[in-house]
């Protein structure tokens, strides 16, 4: 099985290094003459206020949990999907009762109103 | 000629194989290169008629050079760091976006026996790959040091909740109706005498249009490109890139752009099959071409398709993406994982039989 | 050395130095990507032994998912790590015990004796077609059924309490709700007047 | 229930709480002046919390030319080639305006033919600048075709300038005591052509954006402006109209020959962007139905220019006028005070941009998603150079 990787992890290096190599080139090629006012942060032609790196509130903290929850959830899928005709009806209905329980989950969020996102 | 041969042979085993295998990648990586060169010459083209004018018709004939020249035009500009930019992480960012796009390509099948990996989690490396991706976008909003970029990195994280979920499920669908995770298999399990009625976007329509929906928001191109936002946010996340750091962002979105269509194609549009498969007259008629102008034909349906979307959609806010996925397409996709799943366990004719 | 152990020690190597870079690394956004990069090359040792699907899963779950926003609140957090360091000294004796304690629970489990070498034959090596995914589908919706209906109460509990927790309305936003917005017709938002003109 | 009681208390006490920016929980930033969703050149200053804007100021002054201190110093007639760049994308009106502030308190009286050709010319700017709106409107919600399109017609509008005027964009054909010359040979099936076109335009953009739902879930209900704000925040025009308002200047105090044209006045029933837009959109067709009519209706001989005094050597009566018109934003109006020598005395120039894009903007982008803003602002069509000319 691990033979069937071997080109995997040779492409990996491959593409990251073509990132780098990408990024290299303009290195290399590019003219490189900075001065500070050119590289000065601004903002739409102004100085910035403050620094970028603030507190920002962000509205989807609950939607992203729910999310992270879910995707768990296809974690479970994917291994029921490849099986499912040999495992049959019996696994088809474990998975129903899963999902039902979820389905369940989704509703009550739903209905809380944790999918408006305001 | 006799002594390279020989100096092949010399080689041990393991050498070999390696250098068979960098070949094949080069084989995948250079075209590829080229296809996301003339991407985005058709783009500006496809898009330029349908904005009643002419595009790019300047650099050699009728603008065929101009993806040259704006390839050359980015080597030679000045890569800017901003001042108070992570400088390590800055330069990171684009090889992070890049690298995922181009490595996702090494299990992709090109023709029955053509593909480089043929694992059998194929489709599942690919969606790990992907998602690996936008780690891109987020380091380079965050490394950049600047609101606009830091907005457009925000975004892009609210649009992977949006739409994720939503993919998970529909490729889920697919994998249920070819039960495997293969891509190859996928593609086979999909052949049959009804042509292209055999493909899996028959039974599997709705997940189909969950897909490509996703698919256009994972590439974070209109209407889902809140991420870069032109008229909101100025360019998002790339807002202080420049020269060949942009250019890798570049590559790395079109690349995928690329990736998804053939995705498309692969999983509910039969792959190489040939779309008259099994019909009385027409099938052998069309038996000679090859299954990879069949795979090559597809994909340029979809990538097309990507280009049509930009030119014809306003773009959505990113809460609306959200309830998009959330509210019409979790639900949607749910469903009819429980139909093809009963379809499978019952082995309903004419696909799952 | 086969090149499988290379591949190993690389891979191992680069789980330590990102694991204790997690830990002592100042900024916590490049504490984050530290563990992200610990979870790829755990994923990579997963593969090595074979466990394909855990080794993608853990990508695509951890990684793509849950580290993302995990680094995204990192980022918009803007920790101050003075005030969270101000208790350091002071507590410095309780963290100590209780690392020796839990380091003492790790070596009493994992060690030698119960997962040493000589404990466990090295996994078979499989065909290439051997497919982990099949072999884990295979029991876990049939033999592993219960646990697994368990495993969706749990999701369940943790979608319940997370509502629980961080449910918060704005009466105060201006948000515009898009069901109604798409429903608009022209009639709802255009009238004509005709009217005469007024002599002037 | 108590408890849901008294957090609600506790959240609207935190909403009318000041802003404090101190407290580290907004972000300051600036949209503008360099910024492709701002129309013109201003800078809005957004106070940010999380990605709603709890608070905007505008910043003017980019374009400050000083037009009206400026005019004091020239000579009635050479004040012509000024008045014209007070608002870019539509001259004409200032040109009108002017011209007929100057005739009334000179005691002019412009010949009939050349009130139909300022009327011609004054629509056909209306088309024009409605359709660079139009696009932008499309293009500040990530539509770029629609711009194209329009575009590309306004291009034709401009060409039917160029024939009337000899000027694409600066005409000054409009002078005191009528307009500087006739219509060519050919012009009015031309125009009609063009007319056709722009109307096929307005079909297709009422399928591609008007009915898109993408379209209408970002600018529905963004942006409200509610009847009561109407007056006292001075608003005029098509965004007073959207509110339900049947106010035209073209209608309720006709000037030129607008009293013998048919034409309908178009109101909304609530004024958000898409019923904006949707008012100039049909506004167009209005329009353009107006100029089929004046194509014709109009005299086609005559003089089109009265009798002048010498105008370099031009004494104009003292006197104060007010003279307004209804331009593309609204109520448009020129105040000129003439002390009876070769020179203005006072001149000021009250544009409908002023008030739309400072306070209604302020009011209006409060509350708002920040990817919002820039279609808000499209919305309210405000041209900057007109605001501090």
């Amino acid at each position: 099985m691990l033979e069937n990787y071997l080109p995997i992890l040779i492409f990996l290096a491959i593409a990251f290094v073509m990132g780098g190599v990408v990024i290299g080139m303009g290195f290399l090629l590019g003219t490189r003459k900075p001065d500070n006012e050119k590289l000065s942060p601004y903002e739409c032609g102004f100085e910035a206020f403050e620094d970028a790196r603030m507190k920002f509130d962000v509205r989807y903290y609950l939607v992203a949990i729910l999310f992270i929850i879910f995707d768990l959830e296809i974690a479970f899928l994917f291994p029921w999907a490849v099986v499912l005709d040999e495992i049959g009806m019996v696994g088809f209905i474990a998975m129903m009762v899963f999902l039902g329980v979820l389905v369940i989950g989704f509703v009550y969020e739903w209905k809380k109103g944790a999918l408006e996102w305001e | 000629m006799e002594f390279f041969i020989g100096l092949w042979e010399a080689l041990p085993d393991g050498l070999q194989t390696v250098i068979w295998i960098l070949l094949k990648i080069i084989a995948i990586i250079l075209p590829l290169m080229i296809c996301v060169a003339y991407y985005t010459y058709a783009e500006r083209k496809v898009i330029g008629y349908m904005q009643v004018r002419v595009g790019p018709n300047r650099v050699g004939p009728k603008g065929w050079l101009q993806p040259i020249a704006d390839a050359v035009k980015l080597m030679f500009k000045e890569i800017i760091i901003p001042s108070n930019a992570n400088k390590a992480l800055f330069l990171i960012a684009p090889a992070i976006t890049l690298g995922p796009a181009l490595a996702a390509w090494a299990v992709f099948p090109f023709d029955e026996e053509l593909v480089l990996a043929d694992i059998n989690a194929g489709l599942l490396y690919i969606l790990a790959l992907t998602s690996v991706g936008v780690y891109g976008v987020i380091i380079a909003g965050w490394a950049s040091n600047s609101k606009y970029a830091f907005l457009g990195a925000m975004r892009s994280a609210a649009q992977i909740v949006a739409y994720e979920i939503a993919m998970g499920f529909a490729l889920v669908g697919v994998l249920v109706a070819a039960g495997s995770l293969n891509l190859g298999d996928i593609v086979r399990a999909q052949s049959g005498n009804g042509g292209l009625f055999s493909w899996f976007w028959l039974p599997l329509l709705p997940l189909f249009g969950v897909y490509v929906i996703s698919g256009v928001a994972e590439t974070n191109r209109a209407p889902f490109d809140v991420a870069e936002g032109e008229s909101e946010i100025v360019a998002g996340f790339h807002i202080d890139y420049s020269g060949m750091a942009f250019a890798a962002f570049f590559l790395a979105e079109y690349a995928n752009m690329i990736l998804i269509a053939a995705l498309s194609a692969i999983m509910f549009m039969g792959g190489w099959l040939s779309p008259f498969q099994g019909w009385p007259i027409l099938g052998p008629l069309f038996d000679w071409v090859p299954g990879f102008v069949w795979l090559v034909l597809k994909t340029g349906l979809f990538a097309f398709l990507f280009l049509w979307l930009r030119a014809t959609f306003p773009r959505y806010r990113y809460d609306q993406i959200m309830r998009l996925g959330w509210k019409v397409f979790i639900p949607i996709t749910i469903v009819w994982i429980a139909v093809v799943g009963l379809a499978v366990v019952y082995q309903l004719p004419w696909w799952f039989d | 050395m086969t090149f499988e152990k290379f591949i190993f020690y690389v891979l191992a190597a680069v789980l330590i130095i990102s694991a204790t870079m997690v830990i002592t690394r100042k900024n916590p956004v490049h504490a984050a990507l530290s563990l992200i990069l610990a979870f790829v090359a755990s994923s990579g040792i997963w593969l090595l032994a074979e466990a394909e699907f855990l080794a993608i899963v853990l990508v695509l779950v951890y990684v793509g998912a849950v580290m993302v926003l995990f680094l995204f609140v990192l980022m918009m957090l803007d920790i101050d790590v003075a005030t969270l360091r101000a208790g350091f000294i002071k507590m410095l004796p309780l963290g100590i015990l209780m690392a020796i304690a839990m380091a003492a629970e790790l070596i009493l489990v994992v060690g030698p004796e119960n997962f040493g070498l000589d404990k466990f034959a090295a996994p078979a090596r499989h065909a290439a077609d051997y497919s982990n995914t099949e072999e884990l589908g295979g029991v876990l919706y049939t033999v592993y059924m219960y646990p697994f209906e368990i495993a969706a109460v749990i999701l369940l509990v943790a979608i319940i309490a997370a509502i629980g927790l961080t449910m918060r309305r704005r009466p105060d936003s201006k948000y515009l709700d898009p069901a109604n917005q798409v429903v608009v017709k022209r009639k709802d938002r255009v009238r004509m007047v005709s009217m005469d003109a007024e002599k002037g | 229930m108590i408890y849901a009681k008294r957090r609600k208390r506790m959240s609207t006490q935190e909403h009318n709480a000041p802003i404090d920016l101190e407290s580290g929980k907004y972000v300051k930033i600036w949209q503008g002046p360099q910024h492709p969703g701002i129309t013109g050149n201003m800078a809005l200053e957004l106070v940010l919390n999380g990605d709603e804007v709890v608070d905007c100021k505008t910043h003017v002054g980019y374009l400050h030319r000083g037009f009206e201190k400026l005019m004091e110093r020239r000579t009635f007639i050479q004040n012509f080639p000024i008045v014209c760049r007070i608002a870019v994308p539509e001259p004409t009106f200032n040109e009108y305006l002017y011209a007929a502030a100057v005739e009334e308190l000179a005691g002019i009286e412009s010949p009939q033919r050349a009130q139909w050709l300022r009327t011609l010319n004054l629509e056909l700017m209306r088309l024009a600048s409605y359709l660079m709106w139009l696009g932008g409107i499309g293009a500040s919600f990530g539509q770029a075709t629609i711009y194209q399109w329009t575009v590309t017609h306004r291009d034709y509008v401009l060409d039917l300038f160029e024939e009337m005027t000899g000027a694409r964009v600066y005409h000054m054909y409009i002078v005191p005591g009528g307009v500087r010359a006739g219509l060519p040979e050919g012009f009015e099936d031309r125009a009609r052509a063009v007319l056709d076109g722009v109307e096929r335009l307005l079909n297709e953009i009422e399928k591609v954006l008007f009915k898109n739902v993408v379209f209408k879930a970002r600018a529905k209900g963004l942006g409200i402006i509610s009847k009561e704000m109407v007056d006292p925040y001075g608003i005029v025009g098509p965004n007073a109209r959207a509110a339900g308002f049947t106010r035209d200047l073209r209608r309720d105090e006709p000037y030129l020959v607008y009293d013998q044209l048919d034409f309908d006045v178009v109101t909304g029933t609530e004024s958000d962007a898409y019923a904006r837009a949707k008012v100039r959109h049909q506004e167009m067709r209005e329009g353009i139905r107006m100029m089929r009519q004046i194509l014709e209706q109009m005299p086609t001989d005559g003089p089109f220019q009265a009798k002048m005094p010498n105008v370099l050597h031009w004494e104009v009566p003292a006197g104060e006028t007010y003279v307004k018109a209804e331009c593309t934003r609204g109520e448009y109006g020129y105040y000129l005070v003439t002390d009876g020598s070769q020179y203005l005395r006072r001149v000021h120039v009250r544009g409908p941009s002023y008030t739309h894009a400072i306070a209604v903007m302020e009011k209006l982008a409060v509350g708002t998603n920040i990817a919002d803003i820039a279609g808000l602002m499209v919305s309210l069509h405000t041209y900057p150079p007109e605001i501090e000319r």
